[in-house]
């Protein structure tokens, strides 16, 4: 019994303690009188490095605009860390909400966003994820919006560009078992009309060995591989299909951004790479250059894509919550209606990962994606 | 007559003996903490004193309850470590979100459909336990805690490759290993690594404070009971078991299958409360998440693993605001907790304090010193 | 040749494998402990390797040594401050608390290095692969020396632990603590000398792991981490030479799953096999009998 | 089932009246009269037990327990070799034997916690080839362990109702639910354990943990939990380790108690002769593996083999017992009360693998 006891009590304590700490909080940034973006995404764990890299891009257009109109409307950014889980991103946005979240920066991860779409969507607060492109996260709810490509939207995207540019390439597909990355799979697959020589799938983020997927592709004889992936296994993936003297061209989706930020990368293993994506660090658009400076002078790394959709997510938010006339008081349901009418009424923005954005009535953006290839370490669009 | 009776064990004799658990006690303060926490947060969340973050993890935090307590029946009460209760919990899950989906379509009355999800994904995870635990609970300690972590690693491996969902007609279609071919996306109802989508969700806190309180009955009683008797008799001596004519493998399984069963509904009402849960959700960090509460509220000790569970649910989200620091403040507290606990040093200036505070109990309630120094002799004869 | 190239990445990847088992096994054998930390320290180890020879330019291999000195105080500081205050407490317990070590070094490692993944300089930079058969057929030098490496880090354990008094220290402990502290051997001593060497490996695993496979983030260690315990296991924990093999037969086994059978479904396969081998010998491959005395 | 009269259960509950001392001493004159016990199973033709008083236990004539040529091997180690043994349906036998002699294994090969090498075993007219340590005890075969092995965690109560689970019935959806059923049935069993407890005189002991037990209790409790699966034939290992003499005499009139009232036979190894030579009706002593005495207790004293296994040749191995109790032994030895002296080398061989 007093075992039990002790037991109980240390964890109690430790409960207690936690709740106490919790209850005089920490110096959160979200006030009445400022306009309150939040974000829920992976800050920590195996996906970390997109949740850090939203939450960079996003803090950093945050402080652009403030130090830009100090008699506008002033935005106040929190990220908080969902573990790119459902379960904990709900409870991310509900700490927000606590807060007094007035616009929803989506989340980073989809399957977290479908889930939390709901919660928005009962909520009314308006949503615009910068990152989130399962189809479900917008489907059915009027209030998100989404910045990035869809998935469908991305494995389409591929097909169409291989179909019209490397029409004779075989192709063979390593994907991820998961949301994202099937997601993607599944509609270039049934997209694609050209041959599909070999499909292989790896199950986890830290995946090492890659071989017997390359291998596979190897003897079907694919020349061209589609990696509809994040860029951390694809580090891994080129790496060993070069030590296997293996040298298809490797085409990628948005994940594959940022291969090139990684540190210490050889570039020479990423030479020929393609991919679609919305995003080039090295473009030379005056305000990507714009971007990419303060984002290096900042945090002393090159953004990546999410980097990039975060901080385009805050700008356009901004400007359309400029064009509904609203107080930054103004209540959060409020803000949610004006700015469904403002998104759906014509609204476009333009930013680093895109012109010209417009978006439908079910939340999807429509912009093009640039076909890029790396060469000699730089992202050039085709 | 009374010669025949031996002479009795005088009561001096057992001035160490402890007492044994008590059943009632056990179960009026489970059942109270489950009805006290009930009605204080329902309180709470209808006042506004409990913010959103706390209110939206009232069904998590249910499942998680229901998850300890069913993994302490395998773990505490049939003495063998698991390191896979996730998977059953997936098993559940999926099945369980299957059928709501389904009857979902012809019955209008949520708890109603959340009811026989439950019962469904009981049904599924005891199947999955019965299937799994049939060849393997003849390995013993360590090895078969490896092996349920492998069957763990399977089950989310096969989730990952299995899909469900509707045909134009509304008729229910199936796949394996690959995606079901022309349907549409609001039509899936498990699609692969992508995993559950579209689910209402009907999940709510009263249904979750039922299903902590049915799983608190089931394993409570079944341990009051001829068969959870059997099956603590194996844990404590496997061979004097056997020796009783107690069959090892008929009771483990018991326990085993119970306990899937139960986490298995657990995992269906976790289901029910997210519109999407992917398969990596049951992997090996949420079995080893469940073995903490159940370790931390003490092996075997039922309200022990209900306060662990909540507190240890709750305290990532109150660590929120150390920011970049909170899972490693999360780690460090559990560090210590665990060294605080367990340690004997501590534990016993902890007992020390504790015994200052309250003179006034009884003396049967302390001492196991002697028992396990008796233990220590009779192992070495 | 497909099968003879399957071959070679098998035993490629089980022998990273094989020499992160040997180190779980080595300390399950001396404290009875599953140390679910042990896939995080050579997380460290390849860090540590990493910032010596990227960010202060020093030879990999001097940096292999700092890595490997560094685990190795890592070891024993873990040892000491979170596993003995609870030696003696059940093997639970500790499990838990080797789970929150776990979580610790990870967020330890986020918070240092960041999440954005560093690509690991390999031991053999500039090395060619060795191509056989007309390009058909490649064996890098990270292979070879892995599982070069793993012969002899067997060879020379197995010595120490037969040959040398430490060695057989660390042995008596293992049988019965209590027993051997009565003979006089200082069983702490004893403990942390096993997870000093443990560490150490741990560092020359994840050194070895991040030259053939060069991704390095904080959670690099975990996945390998449970494989490798899932190797031991396969051959016999507590049993050196049964590491080594249960890390090669894991390897094998999960490169010829996805190249034969399934990608989808290699891992499965792979567990499917090690609960069939457990089934046949319910104590590993090379695993010691347990006995009951009634 | 349900409310069965206790008696019935235990026969040895009975109104004959006559008590333990007048049916010893006629039972020995029988043996004097040439009746057969405990010989082997060639010699075994007459009927085990002659009409006497102890008719009532000895109606049925098969021997309880027939064992031949019975022999275990442990990897190249012979541990057992050609034991035969017959044992009475309520007689008490013995078996003595210096430490590693091989005893507790036999008892492991008669509950097949080992499968034996060689020979076979007869419980009740039936060959228990095949069977495992579960089966054996459903066929009515209990026993105790030389270190104790109780369900420490369990209350003394509930390690007896564990030993009736065969005789409790409900489902376990009755036991996860409890339904009426269990209720009533959970009723019936706690009279029926308090029943056992009341004989052994431990009904004060029933909520307490069995592990936490004085030493006494826990080894009355084995017993106990051993008789509650209502077994023909009763195995005790040791049943007097490390009791003192007062203990010793109270556990010998339990043992022959046990026998009277629930008519079972006893086998039992123990190292005490005092208490071996009072109460066993039959002795088989082994030494190294193999029998190498069997007979009557008076035969068995005088026996020079047994005094040459017993005392040894002057082998100067470690004693078994502690300083203190040395004086004891020695002043036992004076009474004719053997005591296991000499262990050599079988001391070392594991009866355990």
């Amino acid at each position: 019994m007093k075992k039990k006891f002790t037991r109980f009590a240390a964890v109690a304590m430790a409960g207690v303690m936690a709740f106490a700490l919790a209850s005089c909080g920490g110096g959160h940034p979200f006030k009445k009188d400022t306009l309150n973006l939040g974000n829920a995404g992976p800050l920590t764990g195996g996906a970390a490095i997109y949740g850090n890299a939203v939450d960079r891009g996003g803090q950093l257009a945050v402080n652009e605009i403030n130090a830009a109109n100090p008699d506008g409307v002033q935005l106040a950014w929190k990220a908080e860390d969902d573990e790119a889980d459902p379960e904990k991103s709900v409870n991310a946005y509900n700490t927000l909400m606590d807060k007094g979240l007035n616009i929803f920066i989506g989340t980073t991860t989809s399957g977290a966003g479908v889930a939390v779409a709901e919660k928005a969507d009962e909520d009314r607060v308006f949503t615009l994820t910068p990152s989130a492109s399962q189809v479900a996260v917008t489907e059915g709810h009027d209030n998100v919006f989404q910045l990035c490509f869809n998935d469908p939207n991305q494995g389409v995207a591929a097909a169409q560009y291989i179909m019209a540019n490397m029409k004779d390439k075989k192709v063979g597909i390593i994907s991820q078992q998961n949301d994202y990355s099937q997601g993607i799979k599944e509609k270039f697959v049934s997209e694609f009309k050209g041959e599909i020589v070999a499909q292989e799938v790896f199950a986890k983020d830290d995946e090492k060995d890659f071989t017997a997927q390359l291998n596979a592709m190897k003897d079907a004889g694919a020349d061209l591989v589609f990696v509809p992936i994040y860029y951390t296994p694809a580090a891994n993936i080129l790496t060993q299909a070069n030590k296997m003297g293996y040298a298809p061209t490797f085409f990628g989706v948005d994940g594959m951004d940022g291969i090139l930020t990684a540190e210490n990368f050889d570039a020479s293993l990423a030479e020929g790479v393609m991919l679609l994506t919305p995003f080039v660090a090295s473009a030379n658009e005056e305000a990507t250059q714009k971007f990419v400076k303060a984002y290096v002078d900042a945090y002393g790394e090159e953004p990546n894509q999410f980097a990039a959709d975060a901080y385009d997510c805050v700008y356009a938010v901004y400007n359309a919550f400029n064009q509904t006339g609203l107080e930054a008081t103004a209540d959060t349901a409020e803000i949610c209606e004006a700015m469904i009418k403002v998104f759906t009424g014509g609204f476009t923005a333009s930013g680093v990962t895109g012109a010209e954005m417009k978006w439908n009535a079910t939340g999807q953006v429509d912009k093009t994606p640039k076909a890029c290839v790396i060469e000699n370490g730089v992202y050039v669009q085709k | 007559m009374a010669d025949r009776i031996l002479k009795s064990i005088s009561t001096r004799g057992l001035k160490n003996a402890v007492r044994g658990s008590e059943y009632k006690k056990e179960a009026l303060i489970s059942y109270g903490l489950l009805i006290a926490g009930y009605i204080v947060l329902q309180l709470g969340a209808v006042s506004g004193l409990i913010g959103r973050n706390l209110q939206g993890q009232f069904v998590p935090i249910c499942v998680y309850i229901s998850l300890a307590i069913s993994l302490n029946l395998v773990v505490g009460i049939s003495g063998e470590l698991s390191l896979g209760h996730a998977g059953f919990m997936a098993v559940g899950c999926f099945s369980g979100v299957l059928v709501a989906r389904v009857v979902g379509l012809h019955l209008g009355f949520e708890p109603a459909v959340v009811l026989i999800a439950m019962f469904f994904g009981a049904v599924m995870a005891a199947l999955a336990g019965f299937v799994i635990g049939i060849p393997i609970l003849g390995l013993r300690g360590d090895y078969l805690a490896i092996v349920t972590l492998a069957f763990g690693e399977i089950i989310v491996n096969l989730m990952n490759v299995i899909y469900f969902g509707f045909d134009g007609n509304g008729h229910l279609k199936f796949a394996f290993n690959h995606p079901i071919e022309g349907i549409e996306d609001n039509d899936r109802i498990i699609a692969g690594a992508i995993g559950a989508t579209g689910t209402k969700t009907m999940a709510t806190f009263t249904m979750g404070l039922l299903l902590c309180l049915f799983t608190v009955f089931v394993v409570l009683n079944l341990k009051n009971s001829k068969q959870g008797r059997a099956i603590m008799s194996i844990r404590d001596n496997r061979i004097a078991g056997e020796s009783i004519g107690l069959s090892v493998r008929k009771y483990k399984l018991m326990a085993f299958v119970t306990s899937a069963a139960l986490a298995g509904m657990a995992g269906a009402l976790y289901g029910l409360n997210f519109s999407t849960v992917a398969p990596l959700k049951f992997n090996f960090n949420t079995s080893v998440l469940i073995l903490v509460f159940v370790v931390l509220g003490g092996v075997g000790n039922i309200w022990g693993g209900i306060i662990a569970a909540a507190i240890l649910t709750v305290l990532p989200e109150a660590f929120r605001q150390f920011a970049d620091y909170r899972m490693l403040t999360y780690a460090v507290v559990l560090i210590l907790v665990m060294i605080a606990t367990y340690n004997p040093t501590i534990k016993s200036r902890v007992s020390a304090i504790w015994a200052k505070l309250k003179p006034v109990k009884n003396k049967d309630k302390d001492k196991d010193k002697p028992k396990k120094a008796k233990k220590a002799g009779k192992e070495g004869a | 040749m497909k099968l003879l190239t399957n071959l070679i990445s098998g035993l490629s990847l089980g022998s990273v494998y094989a020499i992160i088992a040997l180190g779980y096994t080595m300390v399950y054998g001396i404290s009875k402990m599953l140390n679910f930390a042990h896939g995080d320290v050579i997380m460290i180890g390849g860090y540590m390797s990493f910032v010596m020879s990227v960010y202060l330019g020093m030879n990999a291999w001097l940096a292999l040594l700092i890595a490997m000195f560094v685990c190795t105080c890592l070891g024993i500081l873990i040892e000491r401050l979170a596993y003995r205050p609870l030696r003696g407490t059940g093997s639970l317990a500790v499990l838990i608390t080797a789970i929150g070590v776990s979580y610790f070094l990870q967020n330890v490692a986020l918070l240092i290095w960041g999440a954005n993944p560093k690509m690991f300089t390999s031991l053999f930079e500039g090395v060619q692969p060795i191509r056989l058969a007309g390009g058909s057929l490649t064996v890098t030098a990270e292979s070879l020396f892995t599982i070069a490496a793993n012969i002899i880090v067997m060879i020379v354990l197995t010595l120490f632990v037969n040959k040398t008094k430490a060695g057989k220290a660390m042995r008596a402990v293992s049988e019965d603590n209590g027993a051997a502290q009565l003979m006089g051997i200082n069983v702490n001593q004893s403990i942390s000398l096993t997870f000093a060497i443990g560490s150490g490996l741990a560092a020359v695993a994840g050194v070895l792991m991040c030259s053939a496979y060069p991704v390095l983030t904080p959670t690099t260690g975990a996945m390998p981490g449970i494989k490798a315990f899932t190797a031991a296991v396969f051959g016999g924990i507590g049993s050196i030479p049964g590491a080594m093999i249960g890390g090669l037969i894991l390897g094998i086994i999960e490169i010829f799953a996805r190249a034969y059978v399934s990608t989808e479904l290699a891992d499965a396969i792979v567990f499917a096999c090690l609960i069939i081998v457990l089934l046949v010998k319910p104590t590993g491959l090379l695993g010691k009998k347990i006995s009951e005395k009634v | 089932m349900a409310d069965k009269d206790i008696r019935k259960e235990m026969p040895g509950v009975s109104e004959t009246g006559h008590t333990y001392e007048n049916r010893q001493e006629i039972y020995y004159n029988d043996n004097v009269g040439g009746r057969a016990v405990f010989v082997d199973a060639k010699e075994h033709d007459q009927p085990a037990v002659k009409e006497s008083v102890l008719q009532e236990r000895d109606k049925d004539k098969t021997p309880i327990l027939d064992v031949k040529d019975l022999g275990i091997d442990f990897g190249g180690l012979t541990a057992v070799d050609s034991f035969n043994l017959t044992l009475g349906r309520t007689e008490i036998g013995g078996l003595i034997g210096p430490n590693g002699a091989g005893k507790t294994t036999i008892f492991n090969m008669l509950t097949k916690v080992y499968e034996p090498t060689r020979g076979e075993i007869f419980f009740n007219g039936k060959s228990t080839k095949g069977m495992n340590t579960v089966d054996i005890n459903n066929a009515g075969m209990a026993r105790t362990f030389q270190n104790i092995r109780l369900f420490d965690k369990l209350t003394v109560e509930e390690n007896i109702k564990v030993a009736l689970h065969h005789n409790t019935d409900y489902s376990l959806i009755d036991g996860m639910l409890h339904t009426p059923k269990y209720r009533h049935e959970e009723f019936r069993i706690r009279k029926e354990a308090m029943k056992y407890l009341k004989i052994f005189g431990m009904t004060k002991t029933a909520e307490y943990k069995a592990g936490s037990l004085p030493y006494g209790a826990q080894r009355r409790l084995e017993i106990m939990r051993a008789l509650a699966t209502k077994p023909k034939l009763l195995l005790l290992d040791e049943p007097a380790a490390g009791m003192n003499p007062s203990e010793t005499t109270e556990l010998m009139n339990t043992i022959r108690e046990i026998r009277d009232r629930f008519q079972i036979a006893i086998l039992l190894i123990e190292h005490d002769m005092n208490l071996v030579m009072n109460i066993c009706e039959g002795i088989a002593v082994l030494n190294y593996g193999r029998v190498i005495a069997k007979g009557f207790p008076e035969e068995i004293q005088n026996n020079p083999k047994v005094i040459e296994a017993y005392l040894g040749k002057g082998v100067g191995a470690k004693k078994k017992k502690t300083k203190a109790n040395e004086e004891e032994i020695e002043e036992a030895l004076k009474k004719g009360k053997l005591e296991s002296k000499a262990s050599g080398k079988p001391d070392e061989r594991k009866e355990g693998e």
